[in-house]
């Protein structure tokens, strides 16, 4: 089991996650922490980054004059055209995305339960607006969903749960969660374990998020 | 067969209230800055909308919503920094809110377009977005039935057409242009430029003109609304 | 009621098909009979005709050095491109069919019913191998389906019925039947009408066809 | 990521007995020949073989079928002026026959690599090709549901890949390919020529490579068989 003395920082958290992706992969990367993964992903992987809004091939954010409204991600940040890239509609766009030919996607979330369930659109507050955007899709879509987020909340109530107490995105669909103090993988048979800590012990972790941990 | 104009009010004049309008757009790319804003001057009431969104900023959509005109709109992510005018007009009740999957907005529209009369989808299975909604599960997997989408009218921007309604789009501004020219009665798309016959290569054309009613040339479209 | 002394001849019938096109049409030629229609379309119609293995703009049948073997109709006879064609998968073929995108479509028959069913795709033979092609979805697809045919069998059966007796390939689908003794329209409401007679007269045609017939 | 091969043969050789296997081609056009021949030579068996024919002269598919290898086709128009051995085969229980509508088979493909679980379709209802289907009447319309198709394979014939699998195709001949592509896990297509990253406009492309497995190279294809 790999193993850091301390939680990883963001970078090195995304760092991790690009270097676990094969090569030549088709990816997914969601809005907010995943995008980071992109920094790390080599020329040698060969990647193809696919964008919801309709492209394959998406390249790195546009700066200056290669900022062009009509060349933009699913964060609707511009970004640039890679070699090779292709454009779709949106409808196709899904489809790819629907029909489990992306390799990988990274989401991030707000929980994730220990049988691969994820909360990651919505607090279930009751005055908030509803919004979904493409959550449901990509959590179902690609052949592995993967998650990237901190494993405890702001108050330090873990993240990963039992049952879901937000309302789900997708069920059954995350199969591993990378945290700065740990990566979990789930298995559809086997559940929850542990692939690798960084800081605390997993008996440490274990107590923290208040559930029995195994290594994988 | 395409009609052409070079007025976006002429365009848009027979729009009928109680309508359901389907608008493209996937934030600045493809948003018909043009044809929305003859929409609004155009006055039609108890509309349906269906876009990714719900208006941003002050105008466009938002500007359409604000005004009172919009009574439902069908849209996968309408809260946004900026949404404000579609928050207010929600949380007062003056406008309805059917949020579905992107992918399966997508996918209803095309179906309204494809004249298929529903599909099973994984997307939402499990979530709060099927509650009320026929499921099934299919080889293992549970699926959401979901029913298509089709509209009175379409507000689509493109790049170029040809004098038969031919059109190519412009990288990610393609997004839900092609699904909704074909899922409306009466599709009305702004290009930048027309082209004679014969302009456009028989393989590249993305929606053929069988789907377009009504083009508006508007060579150099406003910076549209930025998200 | 426009009307003739003698029954059509099938090039007479192929000609007054084309000029009940309105202009601007998207129209779907089937296999046999149907095509002749192409012949007697004048440009001033702007018609535009769809061919479901993928095209819009299909031009007339190719000669000499103009065959070739990616070019061809539904009917897998090669054919020429006219300016403003466009190409597409057959999925999207048969969506733009199926979506009611078309304005006409006509297509031969064996039967059609008094109701607008059609049969057209098998005789229903004990021993025959079945082959339905896109039958079904051209029958069902158009905004009107018009039918051309014989109204008579060889053996004098009249070919248009209360009921099929052949296996149907729609049903109430059917709008028009251009024969050579009469042009039928089907109403959803109110049925069977008599558009015009070419030689028999309604009277005759209907103690022929055994159907109480009455003009439109 | 797309492998790339000068032999067919190489190409197909992991095909294994009992595969599901899409054909792309419609008539003369579009047919994948030198990847039909090599299957052949291949030597898999009790094969589902998707097409829109089931053959016809004596040579490809209906070579194929002669051969004993096919345990099944599913397909739209099996019966042609000389799909004799096709003919045989079936009377002689050799090899059964799914008959599918034209578009039916092509949209059931198309959910195979959409992800789609099935979906309502008004072509067929009333017939007896919807006999024992689920029918459902929506919007008035009777409607039958109708089961996605995916396979382990597709043959697909296109003019053009760049080193990335992007395809392009020609005229008619695209007609199956990009959903039997899609809709495959490994997807093998012959192209006239390979060309290098960036030589495809990213606005032309119709199949994208993430569809694409093996492409094979063969520079001056087969006159394909004519009907």
């Amino acid at each position: 089991m790999n193993s850091t003395d301390t939680p990883l920082a963001k970078a090195d958290l995304a760092a991790l996650v690009a270097g676990d992706i094969e090569t030549g992969s088709f990816v997914n990367l969601g809005i907010g922490q995943p995008t980071l993964v992109a920094d790390h992903l080599t020329p040698e992987q060969h990647v193809t980054l696919h964008t919801e809004n309709g492209m394959l091939g998406m390249g790195r954010a546009a700066v200056g004059d290669e900022i062009d409204p009509d060349l933009i991600n699913a964060g609707k940040i511009p970004v640039v055209e890679n070699p090779g890239a292709a454009y779709f509609h949106h409808a196709d766009s899904f489809a790819m995305m629907r029909g489990g030919h992306l390799d990988v996607c990274v989401l991030g979330a707000f929980q994730v339960s220990v049988r691969g369930d994820l909360a990651n659109w919505s607090t279930g507050a009751p005055d908030a607006i509803p919004a979904v955007g493409g959550a449901m899709d990509l959590a179902i879509g690609a052949r592995q969903t993967w998650v990237m987020m901190t494993l405890f909340g702001k108050d330090g109530t873990p993240k990963i749960v039992t049952d879901l107490t937000y309302p789900a995105t997708g069920v059954t669909c995350v199969s591993r969660v990378y945290t700065p103090e740990a990566v979990f993988l789930v298995d559809p048979e086997t559940g929850l374990s542990v692939r690798e800590t960084h800081g605390p012990s997993i008996d440490e972790l274990s107590e923290r998020m208040g559930l029995e941990l195994r290594p994988t | 067969m395409a009609r052409f104009t070079d007025s976006a009010a002429q365009a848009v004049a027979d729009v009928k209230d109680g309508a359901t309008v389907l608008i493209g757009g996937f934030g600045a790319a493809g948003q018909p800055v043009e044809l929305i804003e003859a929409l609004l001057e155009q006055g039609s009431t108890g509309l349906t909308v269906v876009n990714n969104n719900a208006g941003n900023g002050e105008v466009g959509l938002a500007a359409l919503i604000g005004a009172g005109r919009v009574a439902k709109m069908i849209c996968s992510f309408p809260r946004q920094s900026d949404s404000q005018i579609f928050d207010a007009a929600y949380r007062a009740g003056k406008v309805q809110l059917e949020l579905v999957p992107q992918g399966t907005l997508a996918e209803r529209i095309r179906a309204g377009g494809a004249g298929i009369g529903g599909f099973f989808t994984p997307t939402g299975y499990g979530t709060p977005l099927a509650e009320g909604k026929e499921t099934r599960v299919i080889d293992g997997r549970g699926q959401v039935f979901e029913s298509p989408i089709r509209a009175d009218v379409a507000l689509v921007k493109a790049l170029t057409a040809d004098r038969l309604g031919n059109l190519v789009y412009r990288k990610t501004a393609r997004n839900f242009g092609p699904v909704m020219a074909a899922a409306a009665e009466h599709a009305i798309v702004q290009v930048s430029n027309v082209v004679d016959v014969g302009g456009l290569d028989p393989e590249v054309i993305v929606t053929p003109g069988i789907y377009v009613d009504t083009v508006v040339e508007i060579p150099h479209p406003s910076a549209p609304v930025s998200a």
